[in-house]
């Protein structure tokens, strides 16, 4: 039914696709994996007529179709969840679903109308969303879930879901997942994307695979391995996932004691240490808190209260700029919104918080050390670019996200919070980063790490914080950490109110 | 003064205004104009837009063009001296017109300003029987308008039983005195004339009386066409007190030449006598 | 979840209402119209009488209409500063066609509006295609349109229009002025065209998100473009008022009053960046402004001073205001 | 930014320059000037003089002073619309200072100074802690200096200054007008602050991504802070230029100085949304933009006209460079 034959695209120098090919028959999800930057939300969007392709073709229903605009794509039966968010913030959901093909009534807005058939959709998706509010005020999953609503309401016939998944917790991925089999099963073509195996043989039929914007190959989901499969991305074995983790040493210094963090005004509280040299695990259902208590211990989220010892110093910081002084660095959730500069160069993103050690005459920056050191991080952490000072916007989230991380290192903030770290990155990657990670608590750093991936906080975290409902209810560790215990303390654990 | 480029024949005169959205200037521009055709000189002409620096620049700018002859009509007569001085270097002769300049000017032409808010507002107060509530529509603060708020409140002091209850700034402008007004009249419902610094004020201030259909008189300065016809048609505005803005020009290159062609005496100040046009001698004026 | 989503999905309708009242972003702009008028009742006796908040209203209904497309534009991202220039040139050119053209008044008004349209068409272009910063090019085509109109008159006003035109400015319909009509009248147009359109929702999507906005379908260039021209409209709309008022064509009206107008788009608690905001809020804006400038007009304050109060009002209504944009 | 950068590593140094020249911000600010001063002197014989050329450089020393501010707070994603009134107020105050308090000159100097700076300050707490739009806090603040100023003087301008004064607006260093060498000394200090410090690359960042540069430990509020007092002292340094040229304090100098600022600084190639610029690009805009003035009357050009062209030059040269931004 769809079919994309020989798809090469360059952005200016920058060769992306080179003769990919993608054939996806009706009935089925198709799953399309590759490392970060290996091409896969680049083909989709020539799918839909937002970037156009440089050559090759698109065949949907036995006919060459070529997109202008987004439009012409629905026009022909072609939906999308795009990676990056598409709502309008101050939207309502309804009018998000809606927008641009909205339902009229001489002229006017058939509001109602709109709202039930909004409704449906939802219910059909098994989440319960509130309709009134602005999408930015949702939590990050509903917001999803008001995106994906807004791409069934199309009734597409070619569904593209760019990683749907990578903010959604289990349950609620089963959700999705349902809801893709009941398409399926009524003939719709779905490509799926994303960077968990699990999820991919638990829904996918079968599987195209990208390397560097190659055309590697395409499999039966039955057919293949995992370590094959991964073989086939990474063109190489990636071995150990996760690095083994040292003895607990619960003398260790406390870097930070929270005594007390309270979101909310009469809200439930948190109490956590963080131990020089392990990792701290934050888990917990999406919109449990997680960032926002992490935000709170650097002075950016105007909590209600929150007593906080660093380093044996009393008080919260009260913005970011005094944590980093007091050695507190943040990787955060959301790369493109919060993390980079991105009209910056990879160089520039780099050195943005230290020029403490490129000064020249006490005051001046002193550009060529500024290179060396920053080219030197980037190295290390494997940043995947043709040189420093390439814009930070031209690479792939996997490797935005690494710049991000050098960031931290170039800077040398003994305590880091990384929140969702490996978000949206592939599995090569992920690795890397994990020992990253470790490889930083071994040299003395400390690392609060909030993740909504369980294998990830069970593999990587010497003590978990369980999160629910805005406050830590359990923290665990040792053999504790099982997923059991984490979702059993993140659904019923028992939250502390001060009296 | 000497004959600055001797070089080039034609005779080459500069001329800055203050500001030429206004009547009152661009008539002065025309007789400028139809003046320079007479003896075939050239003419240069600049709108500092009410902007003393702009004013400035633009004097620089025809200095670049070796005038012979600066006719300046100064935005702000203190400010403006570094370019009268400028010019005076370059051996340019300077005439101000319409408002002084400090600085080595060579003839000054003007109107008697003070005379002009003075008349305006004894016409006013014997209008309205020497007794009521009297606001003034004040303008922009530069020497010729404060001059004339001076005259008018002198003439308002000799009425013993007129009031001055406000003095709001209408910018000279129509619309923006329109609504000052209006608001003057919600504050003083009782108010029985009002003086507006020019034509341009008043007719905004008109606007507003006859909205509210209210008996109060008007008066002011200049003797614009749209002005004088009010005047004639017997609205409330019933006085203006009239400028002769063509003949300051005239006076004032005629200054210029006279020392261009090398007389070494001329007078430092020439004042332009002003004249009260109501509704009897509104029909026959025109700038 | 947040918060208001729940009180929304929460039971008893009394509760929903206040909580809508609560959460509604006219709820500061009103709270500050309903502060500054006690403050100026206390202070000036003739301010709380009918006449008066008639006045205050037809003074207020030039910018008003003028306000009506900077919220528009606004609320779309962008902004407008060529409103007033475009006034200024729609009413020197319309009485030209009234006076020196000798043509009927009726053309002469619908060449003001021509007028207006295509200036907000030609803005509209250089912001959608061009993809030019609104606050450039808008500033380009203020110099243009007021130099327009001064070349155009040669500086004069233009006046002798016939005398019905008046009646736009000071005339009256059931005893209440002409101009304040059309102001409500067109803002009335504005709240349907904002609320209850598909054209409304698309200004506002693009004012929250124009990427997104754009991924999603709306033909976010043609959406631009008809805001610049509804705000050359309403400038058109604003010049027939302000002829009527003046019974002339003057090219060198409205200056500075994009400023003006802007303060009440923003009084009226519409998001400068865009995306958030009602027309509403612009016509309480607009009742505020005129409000202050009345009050301190009524009082006697020295002229000078009164700007700085409104400075200081301004400030502080943002100020309080600040959290809901 | 990033590809200029990317040049500078390539081998041959003739490749580099030209490359570097190639995707330099710079580039179409600089062909738009060698274009209009053709133009000009095609159309002036005058216009291709020494004189003429400092002639130009000395009348926009004031206004390219003012924009060296406004480009900071542009890059920083800010606007400020308050320098103008700013610069009448601290010229006027600076003048009283020493009229009529009869104080020293160089304490009227540093009043100036210092009620720039203060000025800025006020801006900058509004906007950074305040959490304010800086177009609505400037707006405000422009119509509070300029009420200021006017009721200090009550309306006059203040003369009779010490006579060295002058020296500021039309003394000459080595052959060379004041204005243009206190400008140009102002322009190396903000390239230096931008270029080649941790500040100025701080102010680009807020630009860029201001949530982004908070979260990396950018103190996103002092940097704001500091921006806007950048922008109140040129403001004061632009006033003691222009006292000396004026040789008064001027109340009401300095209206829509800010239009030009921003011209300047777009025209420059800074983007109008932050994040991208350079402060060379602002004084191209600067000469840029005295050239076309300048030019324009040594044509005589109907004054109206002028306004008209200009605008219209405007609008050419941002479309243009409308890539790079
Ligand atoms: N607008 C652009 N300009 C330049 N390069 C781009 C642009 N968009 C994408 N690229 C480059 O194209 C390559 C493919 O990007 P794409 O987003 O398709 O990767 P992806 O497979 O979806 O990766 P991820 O798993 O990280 O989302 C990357 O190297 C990226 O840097
Ligand atoms: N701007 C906002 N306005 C209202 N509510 C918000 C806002 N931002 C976040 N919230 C709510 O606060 C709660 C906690 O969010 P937070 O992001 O800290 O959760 P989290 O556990 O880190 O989850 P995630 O995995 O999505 O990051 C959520 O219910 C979210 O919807
Ligand atoms: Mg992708
Ligand atoms: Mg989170």
């Amino acid at each position: 039914m769809l079919e994309m034959k020989g798809i090469r695209k360059a952005f200016g120098p920058v060769k992306v696709l080179h003769g990919v090919d993608l054939e996806v028959r009706d009935g089925e999800v198709h799953a399309l994996l590759g490392e970060n930057g290996a091409g896969k939300s680049t083909m989709m969007k020539i799918l839909c007529g937002i970037v156009r392709a440089d050559e090759g073709t698109i065949v949907i229903d036995g006919k060459e179709r070529s997109f202008e605009h987004y439009d012409e794509a629905i026009q022909a039966g072609v939906g999308i969840v795009f990676q990056e968010f598409s709502l309008i913030p101050y939207l309502t959901a309804v009018e998000n679903i809606f927008l641009a093909r909205e339902i009229k009534t001489g002229g006017f807005l058939a509001r109602k109308a709109m709202r039930k058939r909004a409704r449906e959709v939802l219910d059909k998706l098994g989440v319960d969303v509130p309709l009134n509010v602005p999408v930015a005020d949702l939590s990050v999953a509903e917001q999803q879930f008001v995106e994906i609503a807004k791409a069934l309401s199309l009734d597409a016939r070619i569904l593209v879901l760019d990683e749907p998944t990578a903010t959604l917790t289990p349950s609620e991925t089963e959700h999705l997942f349902k809801v893709m089999r009941d398409l399926r099963s009524q003939g719709v073509a779905i490509v799926f994307i994303s960077h968990h195996l699990e999820e991919i043989y638990e829904i996918g039929d079968r599987i195209t695979v990208l390397r560097d914007g190659e055309y590697v190959g395409t499999r039966d989901v039955g057919s293949i391995s995992t370590d094959e499969l991964v073989e086939m991305m990474v063109g190489r074995r990636i071995e150990n996932n996760f690095p083994p983790k040292p003895p607990a040493a619960p003398n260790a210094e406390v870097v930070i004691d929270a005594a007390q963090i309270q979101l909310r005004k009469n809200g439930p509280v948190s109490t956590f240490q963080l131990r020089k040299g392990e990792i701290l695990g934050f888990a917990g259902l999406v919109g449990s808190g997680r960032t926002e208590t992490a935000l709170s211990i650097l002075g950016a989220y105007p909590a209600a209260s929150v007593k906080v010892e660093i380093n044996g110093t009393p008080g919260a910081p009260a913005n970011p700029s005094e944590a980093l002084a007091r050695g507190i660095g943040l990787l955060p959730e959301s790369r493109k919104d919060q993390g980079l500069i991105t009209s910056f160069s990879i160089m520039q993103n780099i050195s943005i918080n230290n020029y403490g050690k490129y000064r020249t005459l006490k005051y001046f920056l002193d550009l060529s050390e500024e290179r060396k050191h920053t080219t030197k991080v980037m190295e290390d952490v494997q940043v995947k670019a043709p040189g420093p000072d390439v814009p930070v916007d031209t690479l792939s989230g996997g490797n935005q996200q690494k710049v991000v991380i050098a960031r931290w290192l170039n800077h040398h903030t003994p305590i880091l919070i990384f929140d969702e770290p490996t978000r949206g990155i592939d599995v090569g990657a992920k690795s890397e980063i994990y020992h990253l990670m470790r490889q930083l608590t071994e040299e003395g750093y400390s690392i609060i790490m909030i993740s909504s991936e369980l294998p990830e906080v069970m593999g990587l975290s010497d003590r978990v914080c369980v999160f629910r409902s805005g406050a830590i209810v359990a923290t665990i560790e040792g053999d504790e950490i099982t997923s059991e215990d984490i979702m059993k303390h993140a659904t019923t654990g028992k939250l502390r109110y001060v009296a | 003064a000497t004959v600055a480029s001797a070089q080039d024949d034609q005779l080459k005169i500069g001329m800055t205004f203050q500001e030429m959205n206004n009547p009152y200037f661009v008539s002065m521009r025309e007789a400028l104009m139809e003046a320079a055709e007479g003896i075939n000189a050239e003419v240069v002409v600049t709108d500092a837009g009410h902007d003393v620096a702009k004013q400035i620049s633009d004097v620089e700018d025809m200095l670049q063009q070796d005038i012979d002859i600066l006719l300046l009509n100064p935005t702000d007569s203190a400010g403006i001296e570094s370019a009268v001085r400028m010019a005076k270097d370059a051996g340019v002769i300077v005439v101000a017109v319409d408002a002084n300049a400090n600085g080595p000017v060579d003839t000054f032409v003007g109107s008697k300003n003070r005379d002009a808010g003075y008349l305006s507002c004894q016409y006013l107060a014997e209008a309205m029987g020497g007794e009521g509530e009297v606001a003034i529509l004040d303008g922009i603060p530069v020497v010729p308008i404060l001059e004339r708020v001076e005259g008018c409140k002198e003439a308002l002091g000799e009425a013993p039983g007129i009031t001055l209850v406000d003095t709001q700034n209408g910018r000279q402008d129509r619309s923006v005195a329109l609504g000052v007004v209006e608001n003057m009249m919600q504050a003083h419902p009782d108010l029985g004339g009002i003086f507006s610094v020019n034509d341009g004020g008043a007719m905004g201030a008109l606007a507003a009386i006859q909205g509210a259909g209210k008996d109060i008189k008007l008066t002011s300065v200049d003797g614009a066409p749209e002005a004088v016809d009010a005047i004639a048609r017997g609205t409330p505005f019933i006085e203006t007190t009239a400028q002769f803005p063509r003949d300051q020009i005239r006076v004032g290159l005629g200054m210029a030449l006279a020392q261009y062609w090398g007389a070494q005496v001329v007078p430092a100040e020439v004042p332009i006598d002003v004249r009260v046009v109501d509704a009897e001698n509104a029909e026959d004026f025109a700038w | 979840m947040s918060h208001d989503a729940e009180t929304q999905r929460s039971s008893s309708p009394v509760h929903t209402v206040l909580a809508s009242i609560k959460h509604s972003p006219l709820l500061l702009p009103l709270v500050g119209l309903i502060v500054v008028s006690i403050a100026m009742a206390f202070a000036s006796d003739n301010f709380f009488s009918v006449d008066n908040l008639v006045n205050v209203l037809r003074q207020q209904s030039i910018i008003g209409i003028l306000a009506i497309g900077m919220t528009f534009v606004i609320l779309t991202g962008g902004i407008d500063l060529s409103v007033g220039a475009v006034m200024a040139l729609c009413g020197t050119l319309g009485a030209g066609v009234m006076v020196n053209m000798g043509l009927p008044g009726w053309l002469g008004l619908l060449a003001m509006i021509v007028v207006g349209i295509l200036f907000g068409l030609f803005n509209g272009i250089l912001v959608a295609w061009g993809k030019m910063p609104a606050i450039i090019v808008t500033l380009a085509t203020m110099l243009i349109a007021r130099g327009l109109g001064l070349v155009y008159s040669g500086g004069y006003p233009i006046s002798g229009l016939p005398g019905w035109v008046s009646w736009f400015g000071i005339g009256r319909i059931g005893g209440i002025p002409t101009p304040i009509i059309i102001m409500v009248v067109l803002y009335a147009l504005a709240w349907v065209l904002l609320q209850r359109t598909a054209f409304g929702r698309h200004v506002y999507s693009i004012g929250g998100n124009e990427t997104a906005a754009n991924l999603s379908g709306v033909n976010t260039k043609r959406i631009k473009l008809f805001v610049f021209m509804i705000s050359g409209f309403t400038s058109a709309m604003a010049a027939i008022v302000l002829t009527g008022r003046l019974m002339s064509g003057q090219p060198g009206a409205g200056v500075a009053f994009e400023l003006d107008a802007i303060a009440m788009v923003v009084l009226g608690g519409t998001a400068i960046a865009g995306g958030r905001g009602l027309i509403l809020g612009t016509l309480i804006g607009a009742i505020l402004l005129g409000i202050i400038n009345n009050g301190l007009n009524l009082m006697g304050i020295n002229p000078y001073l009164q700007d700085v109060i409104k400075g200081l009002i301004i400030l502080l209504a943002i100020y309080i205001g600040r959290e809901w944009r």
